[in-house]
């Protein structure tokens, strides 16, 4: 029955792609039928994944073979059903958000942009349901392949770029997967995700495979330092498709090579894990509070997500390897619910960045300003998205982080020294990412909805049309469910955590509070938080209220002036007067980055200098080898030319000649 | 005087008179001088075919006596009155090409010995001369610029063969001979004809000249 | 029967030789030359039919002869001599139309071709040694009229080298003619059959080695020298460039094969008297060195008959060289070398006359866009360079892989590189040449279309040989070559 | 099945002969007649051995109890036959619409018959050698091609292009020296001409007979140090570059050697480590000479020269013992086949319209010429190696293999990582130009392009779709 829905959302992606394919000519019906399609499949998928993990029966299906060395099957474990369920959940979302979005950003394309969006969610799909590596490779490949026509659909000159740099990056990425698969494939002996798992590989291979696969899906991921590609793909890729990318698949592959098939075997790997997420954080957020560019924020920021992700997850390993399975489910945990989170209010984070740019027609923050008005339902849902990712209380992105930290408190306490020592600092790392990232996404609604209009575009914005708002309410919703439903819904991902290890699923949720199992080392109760944090507002209300007799004196000029100057926009404490203290606090970690892009040109120009070479290196083969080789041959022939000098007395010398050697040779 | 002091004696006056061929300037006077070496040719046929029986060898002298005697040297006087009978410069000095003859007689006569086991050579020093014949010949036509010149010394390497031939092979059929001769015959003619076109094309008999065709 | 058509065979061209030269009129000399090639080609054709299986013939008590060998010959002598001289007829009256001979020319040219038909058919099967000089010294004499041909002052001057050389060559030729016999007398004791072939091979084991090896020494200096082995090739590409192009196709294609096949006849007495070694070396070393050589000359020769010639050289070192190999296979290999490059070389020759009639030059960097020009002519001139060049699907890239074969099957690995090298370079000259004149573009001022459309009918006919020929090899042919083998091999 | 074989062998053959002798204005409807018997012949074969999979060989031709010529029936004949005739078929077809006057980069007025005379002649020749079970065979056809080619890539016969002639023959005449060797030494040790008398060598003959048939392969294959002519083959008329590139001439270089090394049974090991480190090193050079080059086809060329090397990677890993790797290369053959034949047609439509192949001067083709852009993308995608197209599959199994091989071959490792670097480097590059290229608004070049001939697209059609499922066919004989 399960099995039957997922196909079913299998078939109908399929066939939304190629109806709006062929639909393609009248795009607008063809762009109704892909949104159509996709948010029915994705329904479909939602509900089948939803079965599996809230049942427990996760499901298998074998195909008939294409490829002679690998077997077709899917399975749907846990893992994979948690994965599918957020990459549904997302596309859901940009279904409902492209009805309008589409028809003017991708225009007479849609048809072709539906087919790509359905091939692209479908092959997430399909890679993170594959239980053989090879197909997995495959629907990947597609994946990528798929979202590079995405991510150019503009088909402007900075887009096609941004595709370039994004699929190069992707391809090497994958590369580098591929490579760790075949060395799981060499001691399995075929491509199935059960014959990995129980394939005998030595330590040192384990750790081959596993750095491998960390660097490559690590760069497909966008940590830290493999990060430059992100902000130049979402810049310029449409917010939905930077919505469904914020989904972070490659984590997936992470998990999956690492815990399941490896098993985490060594302590290392998860503290690699915890200090490249570590780092990520920081440096992703730092670059992001001093971005400009909204998209580009917006990307910087992933790559901090991604960083508090992996620091989950790192966790997890730790404890998987130390034999310590409430550690190892409580990190994962972790992990795996910011994963979720992170898809939902980035994802919300670019929908409403579409909004706004479907509006103002530029990403450029300080072309903005004062949108909230103008634009209600999307200042809202940012400003929820903007909470939920500074990891307000009591919403989702908070909760997530909240078990992260107590995940690394409980690795604090670890007999591995290096664990020890090294916890407090992540911990603390984390703490200062919060904070920045509080700022940074101050700043971003300070500078995008608050304050006055700082452009012709921005003062002529309205709201955007329904299916639009719908989309981001939508995930609004989910923010709230994520947050406030923490002590229903962890309990699931707890499952999923520790379904890798085959342990019995610890227990982190009682009535409406959540725990880091043992209810000794701490509590959280989103629901109640946000009834006290209701309380909070209610009161100064009731406050008021209660007092509004009394009429406190109102200063009602409605211009605001500064420092005896009347105002004007350009004193509007902008995007980057607001980023100024971080530039001067961070100056080497920005420094870093001037000087990263200055070598890049510096190489370009090598390279062109490297191309000049190479150019002659053609004609070298074809000059001096061979040349020179024809033109000794001739040269030769000349020489031997002259023995047919002419004379006829010569020519009875050579017979004279041969037949003296001739018979001294033979009389000898 | 036995037959064979006979045969000796006439065959070193072979190399006598070829190298008269070869270094008489003027052609006409070459012409007689073959006439007289094709004589003396003749004389030794006709003393080995008495000394040493072989019947075949009358015809041969008899055959030769015409053709080489009178018939060759007719054609080449014939050809002289077209095309003059001066010889123009040689490779060599005439000293020079002596030198070049004595060592060329010696190795003949140091080749000639080697054929002591053959029961037929019972000549020794005419195999030798006849052998220093035929590298007169070549002699001539390697030192030699003019074109008759040259012919002359085909026809001395023909007169040098011709005597081994008789030698070694006097007692073999008449039809070899008569082969042979015809061939000898014919060559010099055909070389004449074109020797003809050649001074009328190139305005000299020098050989050295005609190097159109090269390379 | 056999032996009526060894009288039969030298009597028709001789005969037809002789009405032409007596004869005037050109238009009943050409009468009598159509009637002398065609009776020359059945008779021929004849001939080699009845020798098929390894039969032989005498004749003239035994003055004449005909095995395998001769048969080889007298295919070609017949084929070429038919479809060149079938050639001839349009060449000529092409010469006449122009004012480049005069019609009483004409009398003599078909004479001397039919002179030199004799000389070649009387090498061919003559059994008598000495005879079989002659005979090969006959065939220069025969051919120098057509060789200087034509009054030009290169025409004169080629034929006075050619005879010139030839004849000095030949006379080392004769001394080894002369030692044979005299060794083969001192065994037997009776002149007679001391000169015949067939005698000395039945008691060439007896002979003294010594003096054999000193025999085919001579032998080899004076029958290469006609057959063309660099360093005594020198007179060959003269006389070869300036004769009518019939006449070189038929002193390429068939008169070096006389002179060579003559010079196997030695060759097969040295194997069974001085051993394999000897002779195969001495061979070999001949076959690479004309190959190597010749290979140099095509490269950068201009001028297309020379190159041609050149290439003829080149095709004698191969076919030495397959001697030199030896065994069954080496010498099977050089016989159908020797059968193809006939075919192929004769084809060449006369397209060469339809190109020079076309373009009035034979400097290959004049002649351009042939096949815009000419397109049949250039077809079939760039046919015949791929097949000389050794390419499928023409007939010498079998029989050069044969003699490759042969070569390494004796072990022969560094000899065969380098004789493929050399193949390689000569394969890129010609392949150059065919780009440059078939392919490249036209003078402006050259009117278009084929001359000589009579003269396209023989080279069409050799076309279809040497295609045949690469895909196919005959039964009755494969007996013939195998026969000849026989025959040198002495089984 | 023979007749089939032989159909496909000879009916080209035939057209080849009989385009010369017909009307002009009847030449290309008789190729395109001729070419698609063949391609028919080479289909019915397929589903033949498709269906009983019995792989067979029949002499043809004995000449003294030695066979000189027969036809081998296997998957690898089977199928490459069947990518010989159809991409045959394809460029004969597409040739319809270029060879004309309206071609703006080189308007083609003269020599129809003689191009399609070659070019059937070509297919024969290339479907001869295929199905070829001798040395002899192999050779002969080895040569053949070698001659239509540059006839076919000296058409134009301007001086450029007759040099570059030269020096594709010279060259790969230089090569076949390496097939004489080879074929004469099997020969004499065998006493057969048969190549899987190949397998009755000992160890050291079966070195020197490799030794040869590698050096050919080399020329044949444009590998380092022998491929110089390749590049310049870029002056031929584009279908004969696709054809080249595609299907022929370079694909007969890797299939005697696949071949070869199928019939000799165990090779020794030193000739799978000089064909791997050749391999691997061309595929380098190919890879660096991508940097500098602005024509599409010289592009094309050096990327023909890199893929190239992985099959001959792939047949020297299958020497190592691995089937795989020798699948890999099968497909390869097959598959680069579709992907190459695509994109040099692609060339040559665009330069058909726009009159220019410089890559700098192209942008927007996919706005202005969608089944080209399309194109375009498919065979660049397919070529470098990203799924769902095919090329995708065979590298895969390439490298799989190869890491397979390389796990207990330290020397095998090395040149994997290397080709897994090049297979990146190479997807980057040609990522660029189609990013370039494809997408966005249309050049002025791309702006002013003629429409596409009919013909053309169907055939840049048919391609895309092939590049898409060629690895399907491949797949239902390998299961």
């Amino acid at each position: 029955m399960v099995q039957q829905i997922f196909m079913l959302s299998v078939f109908l992606y399929i066939a939304a792609a190629f109806l709006s394919l062929v639909m393609n000519r009248i795009y607008k019906v063809a762009n109704y039928i892909s949104a159509i399609g996709t948010f029915a499949a994705a329904i479909a998928g939602l509900v089948s994944t939803i079965i599996v993990l809230v049942q427990g029966m996760p499901f298998a299906a074998e195909f008939p073979r294409f490829v002679p060395f690998a077997r077709f099957t899917i399975e749907v474990d846990y893992l994979s059903a948690f994965m599918i369920l957020v990459i549904s959940l997302i596309a859901a979302v940009t279904a409902i958000f492209t009805l309008t979005y589409n028809e003017r950003y991708i225009g007479k394309n849609a048809g072709i942009f539906g087919f790509l969006n359905n091939i692209y969610i479908l092959s997430m799909i399909l890679a993170v349901a594959s239980s053989n590596a090879f197909y997995f490779l495959v629907f990947w490949e597609i994946m990528t392949l798929a979202s590079y026509f995405l991510v150019i659909a503009k088909q402007d000159k900075e887009a096609i770029n941004s595709g370039f740099v994004y699929f190069a990056v992707a391809h090497a990425a994958v590369t580098l997967i591929i490579f760790s698969i075949i060395v799981l494939y060499i001691y399995a002996g075929s491509f199935d995700f059960s014959d990995f798992r129980n394939a005998e590989i030595p330590q040192a291979t384990k750790n081959l495979i596993f750095l491998l696969s960390f660097l490559g899906f690590g760069i497909k991921a966008g940590i830290v330092p493999f990060h430059t590609w992100l902000p130049i793909t979402y810049s310029s890729a449409p917010s939905t498709v930077s919505a469904l990318m914020s989904t972070k698949v490659a984590i997936y592959g992470l998990i999956r090579i690492g815990v399941d098939f490896l098993g985490a075997s060594v302590w290392w790997w998860g503290l690699t894990l915890l200090a490249f997420g570590a780092i990520s954080a920081v440096v992703g957020i730092l670059y992001a509070s001093v971005e400009k560019d909204l998209n580009r924020l917006l990307a910087y920021s992933s790559t901090e997500n991604v960083g508090i992700i992996l620091m989950g997850i790192g966790v997890g390993m730790i404890g998987f390897a130390v034999e310590q399975p409430v550690l190892g489910t409580l990190g994962m945990l972790a992990g795996l619910y910011h994963m979720v989170n992170h898809a939902v209010f980035k994802g919300l984070l670019f929908l409403c960045t579409g909004s706004v740019i479907y509006r103002v027609q530029t990403t450029n923050m300080e072309e903005m300003g004062g949108l909230a008005k103008r634009m209600p339902w999307t200042g809202f849902a940012f400003l929820i998205g903007a909470l939920a990712i500074s990891a307000i209380p009591p919403l989702n992105g908070f909760v997530s982080e909240w078990f992260l930290y107590q995940s690394l408190f409980m690795a604090g306490n670890h007999s591995i020294l290096a664990v020890k020592a090294l916890s407090p600092l992540f911990a603390v790392m984390l703490a200062l990412t919060g904070a920045i990232a509080a700022m940074c996404f101050v700043k971003a609604y300070g500078v995008v909805f608050a304050g006055p209009s700082r452009s012709e575009h921005a003062r002529e914005a309205r709201e955007v049309p329904v299916p639009m708002i719908a989309g981001m309410m939508l995930l609004v919703v989910g923010i709230l469910v994520l947050g406030l439903g923490a002590p229903v819904v962890a309990p699931y991902i707890g499952h999923v955590a520790s379904s890798l290890l085959n342990t019995s699923s610890p227990q982190v949720s009682e009535g409406l509070t959540v725990y880091p199992t043992s209810k000794t080392q701490a509590m959280l109760s989103t629901p109640l938080l946000f009834l006290f944090l209701m309380g909070l507002l209610v009161v100064p209300l009731f406050i008021v209220w209660t007092l509004r007799g009394e009429k406190s004196g109102r200063r009602m000029d409605s211009t605001p002036w500064a420092t005896g100057y009347a105002y004007s926009a350009r004193m509007a404490y902008s995007a980057t007067a607001f980023s100024q203290p971080l530039r001067v606090l961070f100056h080497p970690v920005y420094w870093i980055r001037t000087t990263l892009v200055e070598v890049g040109s510096k190489i370009a120009s090598y390279f062109r200098q490297v191309v000049g070479c190479i150019d002659r290196l053609e004609s070298f083969w074809e000059n001096t080898v061979y040349g020179s080789l024809a033109r000794g041959t001739v040269l030769l022939g000349k020489r031997i030319q002259d023995i047919q000098l002419g004379n006829v007395r010569m020519y009875c010398l050579y017979i004279i000649i041969t037949l003296v050697i001739l018979l001294i040779t033979t009389i000898r | 005087m036995s037959g064979t002091a006979v045969v000796n004696f006439l065959a070193v006056l072979l190399i006598l008179t070829s190298m008269l061929v070869i270094e008489t300037r003027r052609l006409r006077l070459a012409a007689y001088m073959y006439s007289l070496q094709s004589l003396v040719l003749v004389l030794i046929f006709l003393s080995l075919a008495i000394f040493m029986h072989a019947e075949p060898l009358y015809i041969w002298s008899f055959t030769a006596l015409i053709t080489k005697v009178f018939l060759v040297p007719w054609l080449i006087i014939r050809t002289l009155k077209k095309i003059g009978d001066q010889e123009g410069e040689s490779a060599f000095k005439t000293s020079t090409t002596v030198l070049f003859a004595v060592f060329l007689v010696a190795l003949s006569f140091a080749v000639a010995n080697s054929f002591q086991t053959y029961a037929v050579v019972k000549v020794k020093i005419a195999m030798g001369v006849s052998i220093a014949l035929f590298l007169l010949g070549l002699l001539c036509i390697l030192t030699k610029k003019n074109a008759l010149k040259q012919i002359f010394g085909y026809c001395l390497m023909e007169n040098g063969s011709h005597l081994t031939l008789a030698l070694l092979a006097y007692n073999a059929p008449e039809t070899v001979e008569i082969g042979i001769l015809t061939d000898a015959i014919f060559a010099v003619v055909i070389m004449l004809v074109i020797a003809g076109r050649l001074f009328k094309s190139f305005g000299t008999l020098d050989t050295d000249n005609y190097t159109l065709l090269k390379g | 029967m056999g032996e009526n058509l060894l009288y039969l065979l030298p009597a028709v061209p001789l005969v037809t030789a002789l009405l032409s030269f007596v004869i005037r009129s050109y238009r009943i000399v050409e009468v009598v030359h159509v009637a002398g090639i065609s009776g020359l080609a059945l008779l021929s054709l004849g001939l080699v039919k009845s020798l098929l299986g390894g039969q032989t013939f005498f004749a003239l008590d035994g003055m004449l002869y005909a095995d395998g060998l001769t048969a080889i010959l007298i295919l070609l002598i017949g084929t070429v001599g038919f479809l060149s001289g079938f050639y001839s007829i349009g060449y000529m009256r092409h010469d006449l139309a122009h004012g480049e001979v005069k019609e009483r020319d004409l009398s003599t040219y078909y004479g001397f071709y039919h002179l030199f038909l004799f000389t070649m058919i009387l090498s061919a099967i003559s059994n008598n040694i000495a005879i079989l000089w002659a005979a090969v010294e006959a065939t220069t004499l025969g051919s120098a009229f057509l060789v200087g041909f034509y009054k030009h002052k290169t025409s004169a001057e080629a034929a006075w080298k050619y005879v010139l050389i030839c004849s000095v060559g030949l006379a080392f030729a004769l001394y080894g003619t002369i030692l044979t016999y005299s060794n083969a007398f001192s065994v037997v004791q009776d002149a007679h059959k001391a000169m015949l072939w067939t005698e000395l091979i039945k008691m060439a084991h007896q002979l003294d080695p010594q003096m054999m090896k000193l025999a085919f020494v001579f032998i080899l200096i004076g029958f290469g020298t006609k057959a063309g082995l660099v360093p005594m090739h020198t007179w060959l590409p003269d006389a070869h460039s300036e004769a009518p192009s019939p006449a070189s196709a038929l002193l390429s294609g068939v008169l070096l094969k006389c002179a060579l096949f003559a010079m196997v006849r030695y060759y097969a007495i040295a194997l069974q008297s001085v051993g394999s070694e000897f002779p195969q070396t001495l061979l070999l070393i001949f076959g690479l060195l004309s190959v190597g050589v010749a290979a140099f000359f095509i490269l950068v020769q201009n001028d297309i008959k020379r190159k041609l010639a050149y290439s003829s050289v080149e095709h004698i070192g191969i076919i030495a060289t397959g001697l030199g190999v030896g065994g069954p296979l080496g010498i099977f290999a050089a016989f159908l070398h020797t059968i193809n490059h006939s075919i192929t070389k004769s084809l060449l020759f006369c397209t060469t006359g339809n190109i020079t009639m076309k373009y009035g030059t034979r400097d290959a960097t004049k002649i351009r866009g042939m096949k815009k020009v000419a397109p049949l002519t250039g077809f079939l001139f760039a046919a015949g360079l791929i097949a000389v060049a050794g390419s499928p699907p023409f007939n010498i890239f079998i029989s050069e892989l044969m003699t490759l074969t042969a070569g390494l099957k004796s072990g022969l690995f560094w000899p065969m590189i380098l004789l493929l090298l050399f193949l390689v370079i000569a394969f890129a000259a010609l392949v150059i040449l065919i780009s440059e004149t078939v392919l490249g573009s036209p003078p402006e001022d050259l009117p278009r279309g084929e001359t000589n459309w009579m003269g396209l009918l023989p080279l069409g006919i050799l076309f279809v040989f040497m295609a045949g020929l690469g895909i196919y090899l005959p039964a009755p042919l494969n007996q013939l070559l195998q026969d000849a083998v026989g025959v040198v091999l002495g089984h | 099945m023979v007749w089939f074989a032989l159909g496909s062998i000879l009916l080209p053959i035939l057209g080849s002969v009989l385009v010369l002798l017909i009307p002009e204005r009847h030449v290309k409807k008789a190729g395109q007649f001729f070419s698609f018997l063949a391609f028919i012949c080479g289909l019915l074969l397929w589903i033949g051995f498709a269906e009983n999979r019995d792989s067979f060989t029949r002499d043809l031709l004995t000449i003294g109890g030695i066979n000189l010529f027969g036809i081998t029936i296997d998957t690898l004949s089977v199928l490459v036959n069947l990518m010989v005739v159809f991409i045959g078929w394809l460029i004969c077809t597409y040739s319809v619409g270029y060879m004309n006057a309206g071609n703006r980069e080189h308007p083609v007025t003269e020599g129809i018959p003689r191009f399609y005379s070659f070019m059937l002649l070509f297919i024969g020749s290339m479907s001869g050698l295929v199905l070829s079970s001798t040395l002899l065979g192999l050779l002969f056809f080895f040569e053949m091609t070698g001659l239509c080619s540059w006839n076919l890539i000296g058409f134009y016969g301007d001086q450029k292009s007759r040099n570059s002639a030269l020096w594709a023959i010279i060259l790969t005449h230089f090569a076949a020296l390496g097939l004489y060797v080879a074929t004469a030494f099997v020969y004499i040790n065998t006493g057969s001409f048969s190549i899987s008398a190949l397998g009755n060598l000992n160890e050291t003959e079966k070195i020197i007979a490799f030794g040869g048939i590698l050096l050919a392969s080399w020329g044949k294959s444009a590998q380092l140090p022998l491929h110089p002519w390749l590049p310049r083959a870029m002056v031929a008329p584009t279908p004969v570059s696709a054809y080249l590139h595609a299907a022929s001439m370079v694909k007969v270089g890797v299939y005697i050697f696949a071949r070869t090394v199928l019939e000799a049974g165990a090779v020794p090991q030193v000739i799978g480590e000089v064909g791997a480190i050749m391999a691997v090193l061309t595929m380098v050079y190919g890879f660096i000479m991508y940097f500098p080059q602005d024509d599409m086809k010289k592009l094309l060329a050096y990327s023909t020269i890199a893929q190239l090397s992985y099959i001959f990677l792939a047949i020297s890993l299958s020497i190592y013992g691995s089937e795989l790797a020798f699948n890999g290369a099968v497909s390869h053959i097959f598959n680069h086949a579709f992907a190459k034949g695509l994109f040099f047609l692609v060339a040559g439509a665009l330069a058909y319209t726009t009159g220019t192949r410089r890559l700098s001067m192209l942008r927007g083709i996919l706005s202005k010429l969608p089944v080209i852009g399309v194109g375009y993308i498919a065979a660049a995608m397919s070529i470098v190696g990203s799924p769902p197209f095919s090329g995708f599959f065979s590298k895969f199994m390439i490298i799989l293999a190869g890491f397979q091989v390389g796990w207990h071959q330290p020397l095998i490792l090395v040149l994997m990582v290397v080709t897994l670097v090049e297979s990146v480097g190479s997807f980057i590059w040609i990522l660029r130009w189609m990013g370039v290229n494809v997408f966005g608004s249309p050049s002025e070049a791309i702006a002013g392009a003629s429409p596409t001939p009919v013909s053309i697209q169907v055939v840049v059609g048919v391609l895309i779709l092939m590049t898409l499922v060629s690895q399907y066919i491949v797949f239902l004989l390998l299961s």
